[in-house]
């Protein structure tokens, strides 16, 4: 519970502070929001006491603690990658409001992968899906932003509309809520399968798998960049987290059933998000088709079932936060310095910003699954975790599409480093804390993977089904 | 309890108005009969929870709670659902769902 | 430390050096230091290997150093040698140390161009002193990444097209390679053993035959793109033509190579029986890649093509003796792979010396060449006559090898197909002395070409690493043989252990 | 055992020379290279008379015969359990023979070299060349098994190929030393063929125990069968085909007169009197295998022997380029050998034929090596390769003059010259065995008058040209070298080689046979009246002769289009029908499939980009449709 408490508190004492502060003194919420959380990140790292609370609705496991430190990483990087853009003009009276909508997401998604329940479940879910509707619509003088949260919001409803009558049938068929009972009634009977996909839809949705990923795209491109890269990372590695704990806990009974749901879902996924991510030129659209093509490759590792299955899942998701915030740091550093968001615009970045155009070409790499970056190490283990469980072509199929997603990150790295162009993106120098940002994406790029410990310990934490 | 309402009918009732919300959700031009659709849906799942809890698992109340807790949620979508749609109407002068369509591809 | 993984540390550290250089001099000196070491550490591996063979150690692998790296999946980080990785390590050393050389002269992003290079280097390295399946991986694509952004960057011509496509392919190849790799894990245990990615713990046990059978086409497809395989050969012209001159050497030098070690330590190693079963499909491929980039050499006008193309042919003959499946066609294949490796590479430094000096690759626009700069020429004719197969030098002795151990199946359908790659002698001749006949000798066509100068040191230097080690093969091949041959024992036992028979078309 | 150790350095220097010149030549006066070749070769020659003498007499057992005797060998390469390459030193009567030949014949060129190629820019180039050449055929001749053989023979075709292409700024010298290289080629890889499968049916590549009587190979006889042949009888032919190749033999011959592209005493060391015989050596070498357990085989020999000889004898006639008479003479003369071995028997006097097809080999070395270093003091004098420029000549060039006319009666046949006891042997042995072959060869004996006549006439006598520059005789570094072999042509003869060099080791007996002796001498006497008749004088004769026989004359002068069929197969065949389409196929079809893969994909990518569409309905309605699709699969359809 010291995650959530904690956070909680940060958020109501950042709340406090800006009823406090002087318009003129608002920027120094910004440090003392980051070195607040800080210590919270640092904080759940310490061994907490495990257990349940609410009569099991609330469960702590050092897995789900792991799980919280995991997203917390993510989001410190990003809040370092956001002072630029939250240094400008416009964002000046609504700072804290960044920093709240964003802890109060964060902590919907503590409770949703905390929960023993489908009523906690629940709750978690919308604590952080509807904040986040604000945050995308965050810079509200923008079209673009307002129809990403217009977006946003009706089409999550409707998953929750979808899912929550899932919940129901669930509901109806077991006489529980409580993620043990439900495991231990459930069965394949036909309305159960039925329930089954319809909370699974909504899951879907959350994570943006093909044929429930529409909103991804437009929403990401609306949305702040660092808004975006919030979604692509935290909010997705957090519904990858419960939908792998509860398909685990809950829905064991019906292995057979899912592990077919994953395998058609995730061809489509990989392949569609690939399709898409060919064409794009604007780098946020493109790094949303790409995360939604990275989200068909985790459906690969929840697919075997097993501890394997679990360690890999998580591991990806820890790997993808380094890789995926890394990309959208430059991009942001970059849109931030300069306003420019399209590939082409890219053009030439190495001979007059080397790092960035380092820290990017690493970035891709590791997505795109190229040794020795972490990205291997992640894509390795997920199919190893497939393969497991006897999915070879499955296996095939995924390696074969990242290959195809290689050629378009690839795409980035020849913009940066073999396109000529008369003007190239001057040198810029971005701030301190960015650049920490971008310094510890990239040490998470290049260490996570060699450095197996990381895996190891996750392994030591991670279960199978029905744990 | 003699007399009652089967339970049929009130899954009936719910799943016609859930595809109705469905309906109205993919049909209506408006955002704001939209958001309303979506208000039908979650009640129709409200009206199962309600339905399976006095039904058939008369002992415990978990139905009902969920159902409380559903419109609660429900309630703080729909204002910040609705902040959003006044900020769409700035922005594009109108609430219509087709004209919301400036990013795609 | 062990000292085979000073093979993979001595570039990494002399990469991070090269970033600390200041100007193009210090960079290329820096690499030269540092892959002479990787040379002279070569040397001396080579040597300590046949020492510690004379004091009668029999291990399968030698120099072993095992360290647990992912326990969860039994990952380790394991190294080890044997007559035929010690032979390709030597090989890597030679080429990479001449690539340096014949790149002395790279103005453009000089310090990234090295380091990318010797990346490169690393990855082949690795790969050859690996004995986990998956630091085998690991390395195998971490020797192909590069090649991206050394085509792409410093290359010519269409270079994105062509860095794309190679990427691309080999990496389609590592989808397949992938789903085999995982296979053999999973089926490395055959009871409720622990599972490994341990060649040597693997191959002492049985995949059983269903998965083999699965298993074998993708294994060794995947390491079949990388080796050229027909028809999934067409990267290779492309890609070289493009590729700077150190980046073709070293990619079809070495790269290549990479390809047919893994098809031979990992698919045929493996998996036998399935390999005796299947053999008859891909031996029809690889026989046609042998005749046919011969065929396809002869028309094209491009030097590179035409050794691209030539790369296609002699890489087929590579594969072609790995499925033959006898100690002799393997020994002709590791042979192969070197001799190939040594003179592909000259001729790459060569071809990039001369369109250094002429501009231009089209062997029509250019002729006397020789008189010139004879000394190029002169290299030229050798790498020439190497790669016909002339007695004396490399290659001659490693088709001679290749063609005795294929011989030895006495069915029509392997004598056959024998028979119809060792035509390529002839057609290999004849392109070789085409582009002879047309480059260097005969009157100069283009004034300008009066005043070319002949080669530079560091050229010669470069040029004449690889005349010497062709050579040395070609005049005494014994002692390499012996050392392939021992280490081929275990691989021959198990094959032959298996009571498969080969199965034949006809 | 007698210690032959010695004849390592007969290969090996000349091979040091080749390395030492090759290497540090440009940086030495060109003459001191071609002295420290000269000096090589010397002692080169000395150690092979040494040898020669010591195996025939000074160490030979009385009656006992000459065995075989391994003088040295190293393991090469080991390539199966039973099959490893050695390098070594084979000593037997051929073999030292041979040797005698080779550095006999490399010597003079030598020599004769430092005045002929006096001057030219490539000087030390050309010996290291000749060094690296005598090094091979010395390391062929020497070879204690067949592949050794072969990796010599290779080498030969190379040094052979370097020299033909010497003057490598003329596209004719060019194309000529390609050409020589690519045919010869593929004559090998009928020789590997061959040894392959002779090595796989005997487990051997050793010579000794190739050949001897209960040896593997005898046991072969039979064998598998196909097309009606025995295995073994395929590998020999497969063996010979080499043989055929690097022996001009029709019709693998069409390289030998265009590498006459080649500086002239090239021709007279590679061309004529050394290199093209290693394929009747390499059928000496075999000769008991193919004797006794392929006959079949044997026949082949003979018959191509025989045909290449009447083919190149009838074209000789009609050249005009002396060089080329002479290679087509070249060509011609080695199918008599070719047909000697063909027809011969094994052992004792049915091995005449093998006896004479040796001797032939060791006499026709010294006078046709003779003719071409004739020709190449006429040409250094002329500056012409054309007969049609010359005439009158023997005013100007005395030696020349008379070295020329005994070598040219010396390949007539006249006795007491030593070509005519060789070509009665070949005559006599045909006679006894295989009539119609004895027929076109003593049609032959009389063409090959003719032509030579022909061509010494048409030099020496005939039309006074006007030259430019008077010429003058050669430096003595030429004209000595043209003594020496003129002795050697005149006396070799007399050699006893029924004695010395028999296909068993065995000494036999043999005498003239007069009925085959006289009607070949008065058949060579009436070639030579006939050409005295049209060609010592300008006279119209030839031109009628030629009219006369219409369209055979231009064939016959046309090559009978062999070259042409050649090209067509080359140039149209396998450049146009076959290479050019497998680099279409390879581009268009094979890459093109990988283009089109991700041009498919590229397509796929637009024709899809209509589901996001940006509105919020239809995204709403593919996702219900999404749910609705699963439930209907897993609900329904599960």
């Amino acid at each position: 519970m010291r995650h959530e408490l904690l956070l909680t508190a940060i958020a109501l004492i950042l709340l406090v502070t800006d009823i406090m502060l002087k318009p003129s003194q608002k920027p120094r919420i910004i440090p003392v929001a980051m070195v607040l959380f800080s210590i919270h990140t640092i904080a759940g790292f310490f061994p907490a006491q495990e257990g349940i609370l609410f009569g099991g609705m609330f469960r702590a496991t050092p897995l789900i603690s792991m799980m919280k430190n995991v997203l917390n990483v993510g989001v410190l990087i990003i809040l370092l990658q956001s002072y630029t853009w939250l240094m400008k003009e416009e964002n000046r009276d609504k700072m804290s409001e960044y920093f709240i909508l964003m802890f109060s997401t964060l902590i919907g998604m503590y409770f949703m992968i905390s929960s023993g329940d489908f009523l906690m479940f629940y709750l978690g879910l919308e604590t952080a899906t509807i904040p986040m509707a604000a945050l995308a619509a965050y810079t509200h003088h923008q079209t673009k932003s307002a129809e990403a949260g217009v977006k946003l919001i009706l089409s999550s409803a409707l998953s929750s509309g979808i899912l929550l009558f899932g919940l129901s049938l669930i509901y109806g068929s077991t006489g529980s809520i409580y993620f043990s009972d439900v495991a231990l009634f459930y069965g394949t009977e036909p309305m159960q399968v039925l329930a089954f996909l319809f909370f699974f839809s909504g899951m879907a949705f959350k994570i943006s798998l093909v044929p429930f990923h529409l909103w991804t795209a437009d929403v990401y491109e609306g949305s702040p960049i660092n808004v975006t890269s919030y979604f692509s990372v935290i909010s997705k590695g957090a519904a990858s987290f419960i939908l792998v704990l509860i398909l685990y806990k809950v829905f064991f009974q019906l292995i057979d059933v899912w592990q077919e749901v994953l395998y058609i879902i995730s061809i489509l996924t990989m392949v569609v998000g690939n399709l898409f991510a060919l064409r794009q030129k604007n780098m946020k659209r493109f790094l949303a088709f790409s995360s939604i093509a990275q989200a068909g490759f985790i459906l690969l590792g929840m697919i075997a079932g097993s501890q394997l299955g679990m360690t890999s899942v998580i591991y990806f998701v820890l790997v993808y936060i380094f890789s995926n915030l890394g990309a959208f740091g430059v991009v942001s550093a970059i849109e931030a310095a300069t306003g420019k968001i399209n590939m082409n615009d890219y053009d030439g970045l190495y001979i007059t910003n080397p790092k960035l155009s380092l820290l990017m070409m690493l970035a891709m790499f590791s997505l795109a699954g190229i040794p020795p970056v972490a990205g291997f190490f992640g894509k390795f283990f997920l199919f190893t975790s497939a393969a497991s469980a006897g999915y070879y072509w499955l296996v095939f199929i995924a390696v074969l599409n990242a290959t195809i997603s290689l050629y378009y990150y690839l795409m980035v790295v020849k913009a940066m480093f073999i396109n000529k162009t008369e003007t190239p993106i001057a040198t810029f120098r971005s701030d301190g804390m960015t650049r920490a940002g971008l310094i510890l994406a990239g040490l998470g790029i290049v260490v996570v993977g060699f450095w197996s410990q990381v895996y190891e310990f996750i392994n030591s934490l991670s279960v199978g089904l029905l744990y | 309890m003699t007399g009652t309402i089967p339970l049929q009918y009130f899954l009936i009732i719910s799943t016609l108005m859930f595809f109705t919300g469905i309906y109205g959700f993919l049909t209506r031009k408006n955002l704001i009969t939209m958001l309303m659709s979506i208000e039908l849906i979650l009640n129709s799942v409200n009206i199962n929870f309600v339905a399976f809890n006095r039904y058939l698992y008369p002992d415990n109340l978990h139905g009902h709670f969920f159902s409380l807790i559903v419109i609660a949620v429900a309630a703080a979508e729909a204002a910040v659902a609705i902040a959003i749609i006044i900020n769409i109407y700035r922005n594009f002068r109108s609430i219509d769902v087709d004209k919301v369509d400036e990013m795609k591809f | 430390m062990n000292i085979l993984s000073l093979f993979v540390l001595i570039p990494v550290l002399t990469s991070v050096a090269i970033v600390f250089t200041k100007n193009m001099k210090q960079t290329r000196v820096a690499s030269a230091i540092g892959m002479s070491i990787q040379l002279i550490l070569a040397a001396i591996l080579v040597f300590l290997y046949l020492n510690e063979r004379q004091a009668g150690n029999t291990a399968e692998m030698l120099f072993t150093y095992d360290a647990l790296w992912f326990p969860s999946l039994n990952i380790h980080y394991a190294v080890g040698v044997d007559g035929i990785s010690v032979a390709m390590i030597a090989l890597t050393g030679v080429v990479v140390f001449a690539g340096i050389f014949a790149s002395w002269n790279m103005e453009f992003l000089t310090r990234e161009f090295f380091i990318s290079l010797i990346l490169l280097a690393t990855g082949v390295f690795g790969f050859f002193i690996s004995i986990d399946l998956f630091t085998m991986f690991l390395f195998y694509e971490v020797a192909v990444i590069p090649m991206y952004l050394l085509i792409g960057i410093w290359g010519s011509g269409p270079k994105e097209y062509s860095a794309m496509k190679l990427t691309l392919m080999l990496m389609g190849g590592s989808a397949l390679l992938m789903v085999g790799l995982l296979g053999i894990y999973f089926y490395s245990a055959p009871e409720t053993g622990i599972l490994t990615w341990n060649l040597l713990e693997i191959s002492k046990i049985n995949i059983p035959i269903e998965m083999q059978r699965f298993l074998f086409p993708f294994t060794f497809i995947g390491f079949g793109i990388l080796g050229a395989l027909f028809p999934f050969h067409t990267w290779s012209p492309d890609g070289h033509a493009s590729a700077p001159t150190a980046v073709s050497m070293l990619h079809a030098g070495v790269l290549m190579k990479l390809g047919g070690y893994g098809a031979f330590r990992v698919a045929i190693f493996l998996m036998p029986d399935a390999a005796q079963e299947q053999a008859w499909i891909f031996l029809i491929l690889t026989s046609i890649s042998v005749v046919y980039g011969a065929f396809g050499a002869i028309w094209q006008k491009d030097l590179k093509y035409i050794n691209a193309y030539s790369s296609v042919s002699h890489c087929g003959l590579v594969l072609f003796a790995v499925l033959m499946m006898n100690q002799t066609a393997f020994n002709g294949a590791i042979i192969q792979m070197i001799s190939h490796g040594l003179m592909t590479a000259l001729f790459f430094a060569l071809i990039g010396m001369i369109y250094g000096r002429t501009h231009t690759r089209m062997i029509n626009e250019m002729g006397g060449l020789m008189k010139v700069m004879p000394f190029l020429g002169v290299v030229y004719v050798i790498a020439g006559l190497a790669s016909l197969g002339l007695p004396g030098l490399s290659g001659f002795v490693a088709e001679m090898t290749i063609f005795f151990g294929a011989f030895q199946h006495t069915d029509f359908f392997h004598r056959f197909l024998t028979i119809m790659a060792t035509t390529s002698i002839v057609v290999t001749a004849v392109y070789i002395l085409r582009v002879v006949g047309i480059l260097l000798l005969g009157p100069i066509k283009n004034d300008h070409f009066l005043h070319l100068e002949d080669a530079k040191w560091h050229e010669r230097l470069s040029t004449i690493t690889l005349v010497l080690a062709i050579a040395a093969i070609g005049i005494a091949p014994l002692w390499l043989s012996d050392m392939i041959n021992v280490s081929l024992a275990p691989i021959v036992n198990k094959i032959s252990m298996t009571g498969f028979e080969f199965t034949s078309l006809f | 055992m007698i210690d032959y150790t010695y004849t390592l350095l007969i290969p090996l220097i000349p091979f040091v020379v080749f390395l030492f010149t090759g290497l540090a030549g440009h940086k030495m006066k060109p003459m001191t290279s071609g002295l420290i070749g000269t000096t090589g070769l010397f002692a080169v020659t000395i150690l092979s008379y040494l040898t020669a003498i010591r195996y025939f007499w000074t160490d030979h057992v009385e009656g006992a015969g000459y065995s075989s005797l391994k003088a040295f060998e190293i393991q090469w390469l080991h390539l199966t359990e039973k099959l490893t390459i050695n390098l070594g030193v084979l000593l037997d009567p051929i073999s030292v023979m041979m040797l005698v030949v080779v550095s006999t014949v490399s010597f003079m060129v030598h020599i004769y070299s430092l005045g002929y190629m006096k001057g030219d820019t490539g000087f030390a180039r050309f010996y290291a060349f000749l060094s690296l050449f005598t090094f091979a055929m010395l390391g062929l001749v020497l070879a204690t098994n067949i592949f050794q053989m072969y990796i010599f023979w290779e080498l030969v075709g190379v040094s052979s190929f370097l020299l033909i292409g010497f003057y490598y700024e003329k596209p004719s010298a060019v194309a000529a030393s390609k050409k020589a290289f690519i045919v010869t080629r593929f004559a090998d890889l009928g020789f590997l063929i061959g040894i392959l499968m002779l090595s796989f049916m005997t487990d051997t590549f050793d010579f000794q125990t190739l050949v001897s009587p209960t040896g593997p190979a005898m046991a072969q006889a039979g064998g598998a069968a196909f097309l009606g042949l025995s295995g073994i009888t395929w590998a020999l032919i497969f063996v010979f085909m080499g043989g055929a190749g690097k022996s001009a033999m029709f019709p693998l011959h069409i390289w030998l007169p265009d590498a006459m592209e080649g500086p002239t005493p090239v021709s007279a060391l590679i061309h004529a009197a050394t290199m093209v015989v290693a394929g009747v050596y390499l059928v000496a070498r075999l000769f008991p295998v193919y004797s006794m357990v392929a006959p079949d085989a044997l026949h082949v020999v003979a018959w191509v022997g025989g045909i290449s000889s009447l083919f190149a004898a009838i074209i000789a006639c009609t050249q005009t380029d002396i060089k080329r008479v002479l290679a087509y003479s070249t060509m011609s003369q080695i199918g008599y050998m070719m047909l000697a071995l063909g027809v011969s028997g094994y052992g004792g006097h049915d091995g005449l034929g093998f006896m004479a097809g040796n001797f032939h080999l060791f006499t026709h070395a010294m006078f046709k090596a003779l003719l071409f270093l004739g020709a190449g003091a006429i040409i250094h004098a002329v500056h012409s390769n054309d007969m049609r420029d010359m005439g009158g000549l023997r005013k100007y060039l005395p030696i020349t003059h008379i070295t020329f006319l005994i070598a040219c009666l010396t390949i007539a046949g006249l006795p007491p010259l030593s070509g005519f006891f060789s070509k009665d042997e070949i005559l006599v042995a045909a006679f006894h065995s295989n009539m119609p072959l004895f027929i076109i060869e003593f049609a032959v004996a009389g063409l090959t008058a003719f032509y030579m006549f022909r061509l010494y006439y048409s030099i020496f006598w005939g039309k006074d040209t006007h030259y430019h520059h008077t010429p003058h005789e050669a430096p003595a570094t030429m004209t000595i070298p043209l003594l020496i072999l003129a002795f050697g042509a005149v006396f070799s003869g007399f050699l006893p080689f029924h004695e010395l060099v028999t296909s068993d080791g065995l000494p036999f007996e043999a005498h003239i046979e007069y009925a085959v002796a006289i009607p070949s001498v008065l058949i060579g006497i009436l070639g030579i009246v006939i050409a005295t008749l049209m060609y010592r004088k300008v006279s119209t004769s030839p031109a009628k002769l030629a009219n006369g026989f219409g369209s055979f004359y231009t064939w016959a002068y046309h090559k009978f289009y062999m070259d042409e069929v050649y090209l067509f197969m080359t140039k149209k065949v396998i450049f146009n029908y076959i290479s050019r389409p497998v680099a279409w196929f390879d581009r268009h079809i094979v890459d093109g499939f990988m283009n089109l893969i991700a041009h498919v994909i590229e397509r796929s990518a637009y024709l899809i980009k209509g589901f996001q569409s940006g509105r919020i309905q239809q995204y709403g309605y593919v996702f219900v449709s999404g749910t609705i699709v699963l439930v209907i699969i897993f609900v329904y359809l599960w």
